[in-house]
């Protein structure tokens, strides 16, 4: 584990969501604060709607293009503000925050090779870079995830490939600009248990050894506990817990987070755990652990 | 509109993209237009378009007279008749566009190739000349099954075609040694002597031709060096050419409103066609109740609301696309009666006679077809709907393409009641029209659309035909339309005239010399006009 | 797509077209009317007129006269129309081109305004130019080619006049040697640049009143079929990577959204081959639609069944190379088909 | 519209199809446009100036008039008010959309439902006539019987309506085929449902509303098609009004005489779109509704 004094790469401040039109919006996200250090590996813990995939996908500025998204509060990413979307966080996209999927095969374009498609997200690092530089580089980092034949895989299209292949490229794809921040959604759920396991363990390997902070987003505590420093818990729009994954396992203070916790299945992986109903428990404020708050406001 | 469409003529020019200001050479381009399609063919011209072509591509050994009824030598210098045979005497030394001498084998080959083929002129000789023979090389005579005095006329339909260039293009067909006749060659090619040689030949777009220098008559002396005949342009296209300056003569069959829009643009005049050769009737089928009952046909000649129709025609004070009529034949033609009343509606009358009539009018459908081709007719067609509705009828309107109506009309049955249709004299002589149209011994066509089945009128036209002297041919005729018009077999609606709408820069002299005009169709001779700029 | 399925393909083609030729032929043979009277012109004798039927079989039954046709077609005869006096086939081979030329140059039209609306359209969804897309696309759908021909021809050839209202070349423009028969190529063949761009110019106004229709079709269905390409993963993913929206939307959205498109444009290039019925009668194109109209007009029999024949036959093939092209572009028919 | 609060009236079918459709403002738009055609269609004696100009002729003192006060949009060469024949020519376009559509959705709800359900032979046969019919562009098969046959109203829809079924055999024959596989279907098989009771009661239903969104698309294709036959001659008779000749008329006249063709041109615009934007907005509305 990284000196928790390491800068935050990534700082979400009081981030209110609203879906609809100007006049009639549904708030999805009621106010949440998060924020994870240069690498440092922190798992945003929820269900499925619970807001955690909008909290990600708002943090790389893909929903704020929409007339139909209103975000309020603050998102400082590498030193800009990106609660409005924009240019700054677009041209970051790729480079210096990359994302990973839950379902590979689909994440990649069924009408290019890989290649093509490679070389588009090398140029997002590097915008002069050219076709032979960038095969090289792609063969590179697919040797780097264990892909036995690069030139083949590149030359592939998604639907060739196993899930688990494709997996490889897409990590390969998502560290192939050294990004600062990795945001892993929910990664490899549709893929069998071992694959998932194994290409998880590889993520782990290679963003530990290049310093890239994760922030990986999971309904899987099994995962979280292998792979996770730190644990934000989300229920309905709502941050309920924040602590060091040791802490929150041994110690689980709001009654959602143990409530979730009762309901890991007893094999690691394998579907949704079984949650309890809802509960006007579920909505006691926010319990935060000892040495886990937020970082100061400072302005640059 | 009129200022602001030659405003905008001029912003065509300027904005005109510079590539098309293709800077004009010498050359002068005639352009003018008909409706489709161009036959080139002489042994299958019948229509419009191809009249003009044969005029000018090919020649043939008479035209029609200049200023008057009859026929002047063209290709023959004189012939002698003994009313059963014709010898003509050719001109010697006119070249076909493949350089061979014109002969009188040509003249006996073209004749055979015309009654062969079947199609066309032909049914003008086929059945009424035993034989045609070369007596020497420019000598050739014709022999009649029997006397008839129209034959002369009929010779202006009879273009001369190179036989040797024919046979040299001849394909497998059903004439024996002369395989097809040359059918599928002369459909995009010429074997001609006229003063223009067809360039190129779409029958559905256009015809182009040229000049032929060694033409035997010469030309007038700004002549158009190359002709482009073009079919089936809509009339807003004619229109929007011609007052852009991109087209000379526009056809006959623009609506008057064209017309007059046009007429009224700088550098644009009106020339008439007024030959007196073209009828426009409508056709009453007298084999058809009601119509088969003299009374009833009358009553319609009276209710036809004439000064209306006329109206319809007019383009401005001093000319109308009609003029009216006072029998069955045109102005132009030997037997034109002037001293005859004009029509004039009469509803009064027209009740009189529906009462002698031996139908309930209220029982009696009349179906009135309107020859799609020709717009300007449907408000004609609409008018008698309207007046004839008021004698208790009812009418039915039927647009129907010229080429059903022609069909329809063979059969009794099938034939509309009424139907509208421009009849022409083929040749300068009445017999060309009134035998065609009212003689029981012809197959129905559609120039006899009212299956008009009397002994008198029969006899009257043999005599025509076998007689010979003129003065004698003309009180048969005299008596012939009288008769014809009190039995009401069509309602002579008014006797067209054509307006052609051409640039000022055009002179056309068999249109504009009152002199010089001749039968309707054979007035548009390329050789005689001149372009100037 | 592989030899056997293009075989296939082919195959119920023909079967269809079988039946294109028996329909019409019947259509044709039930009509009123004496086909040999109409043939021969209004002077013919009766004699004139059976001779014609006997030789042309109409005295015989329907199946006799059908395989009499079958048996001229083999010999690659349609018979001679009336309204040309000339065979069949010579008009078709002297139409057929600037029929051909206008549809394509359409289409090209179609394609090139229709896809980028579409996009457009996609791209800003929910927003002005997405409305206004929709909006003209919409109307483009709802008026016929002719009501374009007329419309077009009032605004550009007369009230502002700036284009050509009628043929394919102006009348001081040399017609090149026919090569192909195709303008636009004989032109070129001929090395004369400015009447390559006359004939061009020439189309504008046809070619576009040609391909509103389409356009409109095609804008809606790239729309719709890019909205659906957007929210897929794979889009999402290259927005996370970084990709430039411009490529995404001319790329990588816009190549899975062409696929289902591209079938329904092989659709719509037939329907122009059945609408270019309507714009050549406006700018009196020298076509096979507007001979179409005329032969129809005239009930000139051998030309008719030849003209439909001959334009069934050409959206059939269009089918067929849609099919192929889709297979070209889809690479997982074409993978397929390289592994069967 | 159905308030977001109020659970009775969200609970009754379809409303929020309704909402739906109302929720969109093209949609009524189309529809008030479909309204007030069929109103001024339905009401065309009284609500036009001149009901005796539907006649072969009007007034012969104003042939060809631009449009001025009392012909507000012009009269045509027979001197007869163009907003008279407008009106007429739309009470006579969807009567003929009407009457086609009228026979072609059976015929090929049937032809469809047969081919799809029965399979083997039967749907080989069918969809291969279908096939025949649909490998024609439309138009042409349309101008090609109508060649044959006399211009008349009849006939004009015959011609359509012979190229029209093929479309709706091909969608109903989709549908079938899909739902044929179905659960319900089986059941209704093994309890020993009779074929037209499988067809009609069990299958039809499920295609009830693609049928129904065509059919509204189509009142404004067929118009279309309707015209465009009529403008190459092929269509209805004169002096009936209708559309398609009213421009192929007027375009004879152009430019000077532009408001001949113009306003008809626009009227079949009008026609087209509206019931377009009312079959979108229907379609819209059938998938809100599921």
């Amino acid at each position: 584990m990284l000196a928790p004094s390491a800068e935050p790469v990534l700082t979400i401040r009081d981030l209110r969501l609203g879906f609809g039109t100007r006049r009639h919006q549904t708030e999805v996200l009621h106010g949440i604060s998060l924020h994870v250090r240069a690498g440092e590996k922190v798992a945003l813990v929820g269900e499925s709607g619970s807001g955690k995939s909008v909290t990600a996908r708002l943090a790389m500025g893909l929903l704020q293009e929409s007339p139909r998204t209103h975000a309020i509060g603050s998102i400082r990413f590498d030193g800009i503000e990106a609660i409005s979307g924009g240019r700054e966080i677009a041209r970051r996209r790729g480079n210096r925050v990359a994302m990973i999927f839950q379902d590979p095969t689909s994440a990649l374009n069924p009408t290019f090779r890989i290649r093509g498609q490679f070389r588009d997200v090398l140029r997002s690092g590097d915008r002069s870079i050219r076709d032979d530089e960038a095969d090289r580089r792609a063969e590179a980092a697919l040797a780097e995830v264990s892909i036995p034949d690069p030139k083949r895989a590149l030359d592939s299209y998604a639907f060739q490939l196993s899930g688990g292949m494709n997996q490889r490229v897409m990590i390969a794809m998502a560290l192939a600009n050294r990004p600062a921040l990795l945001m892993a959604d929910e990664p490899g759920t549709a893929l069998d248990v071992t694959v998932q396991a194994q290409t998880l363990g590889l993520m782990h390997e290679l963003t530990e050894r290049r310093g890239t902070a994760v922030l990986l987003i999971s309904h899987n505590l099994g995962v979280v506990r292998e792979f996770a420093d730190r644990v934000y818990v989300i229920y309905r729009g709502r941050m309920v817990e924040h602590g060091t994954t040791a802490q929150l396992f041994r110690d689980p203070r709001h009654p959602y987070t143990r409530a979730l916790l009762a309901a890991i299945p007893k094999i690691s992986g394998g579907g949704l755990p079984d949650l309890p109903e809802r509960s006007p428990d579920f909505d006691q404020p926010m319990v935060v652990h000892e040495g886990c708050g937020e970082p100061a406001e400072r302005r640059s | 509109m009129r200022l602001r469409a030659r405003a905008l003529a001029s912003a065509f020019v300027l904005a005109s993209p510079l590539w098309l200001a293709v800077p004009s050479f010498a050359e002068r381009v005639l352009r003018l237009d008909e409706s489709p399609i161009g036959e080139i063919d002489p042994a299958k011209a019948t229509d419009y378009a191809d009249t003009v072509l044969m005029s000018n591509i090919y020649d043939t050994l008479v035209y029609p007279k200049a200023g008057g009824p009859g026929v002047e030598p063209l290709l023959a210098t004189e012939w002698t008749t003994d009313g059963n045979s014709y010898t003509f005497k050719l001109k010697d030394g006119v070249k076909f566009h493949s350089g061979n001498p014109l002969t009188a084998d040509d003249v006996v080959f073209s004749l055979n190739r015309m009654i062969a083929m079947g199609q066309g002129f032909s049914s003008l000789f086929a059945g009424r000349v035993e034989k045609a023979e070369a007596i020497d090389p420019l000598t050739v005579k014709f022999t009649l099954t029997e006397p008839y005095a129209p034959f002369l006329a009929a010779l202006v339909r009879l273009p001369v075609v190179d036989a040797k260039t024919v046979m040299a293009n001849k394909a497998d067909g059903k004439h024996g040694e002369f395989g097809d006749y040359g059918e599928a060659w002369m459909s995009s090619h010429d074997a001609g002597s006229g003063a223009y040689k067809v360039e190129s030949q779409n029958p559905q777009s256009e015809t182009v031709m040229v000049k032929f220098p060694d033409y035997f008559l010469g030309f007038a002396e700004n002549a158009p060096d190359k002709v482009r005949y073009r079919y089936g342009l809509e009339a807003p296209t004619v229109r929007a050419l011609m007052s852009r300056g991109e087209h000379d003569i526009a056809d006959l069959w623009l609506p008057p409103e064209v017309i007059r829009s046009l007429a009224a643009e700088k550098g644009i005049k009106l020339d008439t066609e007024a030959g007196g050769s073209t009828g426009e009737y409508i056709k009453l089928n007298t084999a058809r109740a009601p119509l088969d009952d003299v009374h009833c046909r009358l009553a319609l000649t009276y209710a036809f609301d004439y000064g209306t129709t006329l109206k319809i025609l007019t383009i401005n004070g001093e000319r109308a696309q009609g003029i009216p009529m006072k029998g069955p034949l045109p102005s132009g033609l030997l037997g034109y009666d002037k001293d005859l009343p004009d029509y004039k509606q009469d509803m009064d009358k027209a009740k009189e006679e529906l009462a002698k009539c031996k139908y309930d009018p209220k029982t009696s459908p009349i179906d009135i077809a309107w020859i799609a081709e020709v717009p300007a007719r449907e408000r004609i067609a609409l008018l008698m709907q309207a007046q004839f509705s008021k004698l208790g009828f009812p009418v039915k309107v039927i647009k129907t393409p010229w080429a059903l109506v022609s069909e329809q009309v063979t059969k009794p049955e099938t034939a509309p009641h009424a139907v509208e249709i421009a009849v022409a004299a083929v040749t300068p002589d009445p017999d060309s029209l009134l035998y065609n149209m009212y003689s029981s011994k012809v197959p129905p066509t559609w120039m006899s659309a009212e299956h008009l089945k009397d002994a008198k009128v029969d006899e009257l036209l043999e005599a025509g035909r076998t007689e010979t002297d003129q003065g004698k041919r003309e009180t048969i005729y005299k008596e012939l339309n009288k008769t014809l018009r009190d039995l009401a077999p069509a309602i002579n609606a008014y006797e067209f005239t054509g307006v052609y709408v051409a640039r000022d820069a055009v002179a056309i002299p068999k249109l504009e010399d009152k002199s010089k005009q001749t039968l309707d169709n054979f007035n548009l001779v390329f050789r005689e006009m001149s372009i100037t700029e | 797509m592989n030899w056997t399925s293009i075989g296939k393909r082919l195959g119920a083609a023909l079967v269809v077209m079988i039946g294109i030729s028996m329909l019409i032929f019947a259509i044709a043979r039930v009509m009123p009317g004496d086909p040999a009277r109409i043939a021969l012109g209004p002077n013919a004798t009766a004699e004139q007129v059976a001779a014609l039927r006997a030789e042309r079989h109409l005295d015989a039954p329907l199946p006799v006269q059908y395989f009499e046709f079958l048996k001229a077609l083999s010999r690659g005869d349609l018979g001679k129309s009336l309204y040309t006096n000339r065979p069949v086939t010579t008009d078709i081979a002297q139409f057929l081109p600037a029929t051909l030329e206008l549809c394509i140059v359409s289409a090209i039209v179609m394609v090139l305004l229709g896809l980028p609306i579409g996009i457009l359209s996609a791209h800003f969804r929910g927003r002005m130019p997405d409305h206004l897309g929709r909006l003209v696309a919409l109307i483009a759908v709802c008026t016929p080619a002719f009501v374009w021909g007329v419309i077009l021809q009032l605004f550009f050839g007369y009230f502002w006049p700036i284009f050509p209202i009628e043929g394919q070349l102006m009348q001081s423009t040399p017609v090149p040697p026919h090569v192909t028969g195709f303008l636009l190529i004989d032109t070129l063949v001929a090395g004369n640049g400015a009447a390559f761009l006359d004939a061009l110019y020439h189309l504008v106004l046809p070619a576009t009143a040609l391909a509103m229709s389409g356009l409109g079709q095609c804008a809606r269905l790239t729309r719709s079929n890019m909205i659906e390409v957007y929210d897929k993963p794979y889009v999402e993913m290259e927005r996370a990577y970084g990709f430039r929206p411009f490529r995404i939307a001319t790329r990588y959205a816009f190549r899975p959204a062409f696929i289902p498109t591209l079938t329904i444009l092989g659709l719509e290039f037939a329907a122009m081959l059945g609408n270019a019925f309507l714009v050549e009668k406006v700018f009196g194109w020298p076509g096979l639609s507007r001979y179409g109209v005329e032969v129809i007009i005239r009930k000139d029999l051998d030309a008719i069944v030849g003209t439909v024949l001959i334009i069934a036959a050409a959206f059939l093939i269009m089918n067929i190379l849609v099919d192929i092209l889709v297979g070209v572009v889809n690479p997982r028919i074409r993978l397929a088909a390289g592994r069967g | 519209m159905s308030e977001p609060g109020s659970p009775v009236v969200a609970r009754r079918g379809g409303s929020r199809a309704v909402a739906a459709f109302v929720g969109n403002p093209l949609s009524v738009l189309g529809l008030a446009i479909v309204v007030v055609i069929v109103l001024l269609a339905v009401f065309a004696d009284f609500v036009t100036p001149f009901p005796d100009h539907v006649g072969p002729i009007g007034d012969f003192a104003a042939m060809s008039a631009p449009p001025a006060s009392p012909y507000m949009l012009g009269t045509d060469a027979m001197g007869r008010d163009l907003f008279t024949r407008i009106v007429y020519g739309y009470r006579l376009s969807l009567i003929m959309a009407v009457v086609v559509l009228a026979i072609a959705t059976p015929v090929g709800v049937i032809v469809g439902l047969v081919a799809g359900y029965k399979g083997g032979w039967t749907d080989y046969i069918l969809m291969r006539i279908t096939d025949v019919f649909l490998a024609v562009p439309p138009l042409v098969l349309a101008m090609a019987i109508m060649g044959f046959l006399e211009p008349t109203l009849m006939n004009g829809m015959l011609a359509i309506t012979a190229m029209w079924w093929p479309w709706y055999a091909r969608l109903v024959y989709n549908v079938t085929r899909a739902e044929a596989q179905e659960g319900y279907v089986l059941a209704a098989e093994t309890v020993g449902a009779s074929t037209l009771h499988i067809l009609f009661r069990e299958i039809l239903p499920n295609c009830w509303p693609s049928i129904l969104t065509k059919m509204t698309l189509d009142v404004g294709f067929v118009i279309l098609m309707a015209s465009s036959l009529s403008f190459l001659g092929l269509g209805v008779q004169p002096p009936t009004p209708d559309l398609g000749s009213m421009v192929a008329e007027g375009a004879k006249y152009m430019p000077d005489g532009w408001w001949l063709s113009l306003w008809p041109a626009l009227a079949i615009l009008l026609v087209v779109l509206g019931f377009n934007l009312v079959g979108d907005g229907l379609r819209e509305a059938f998938e809100a509704e599921n």
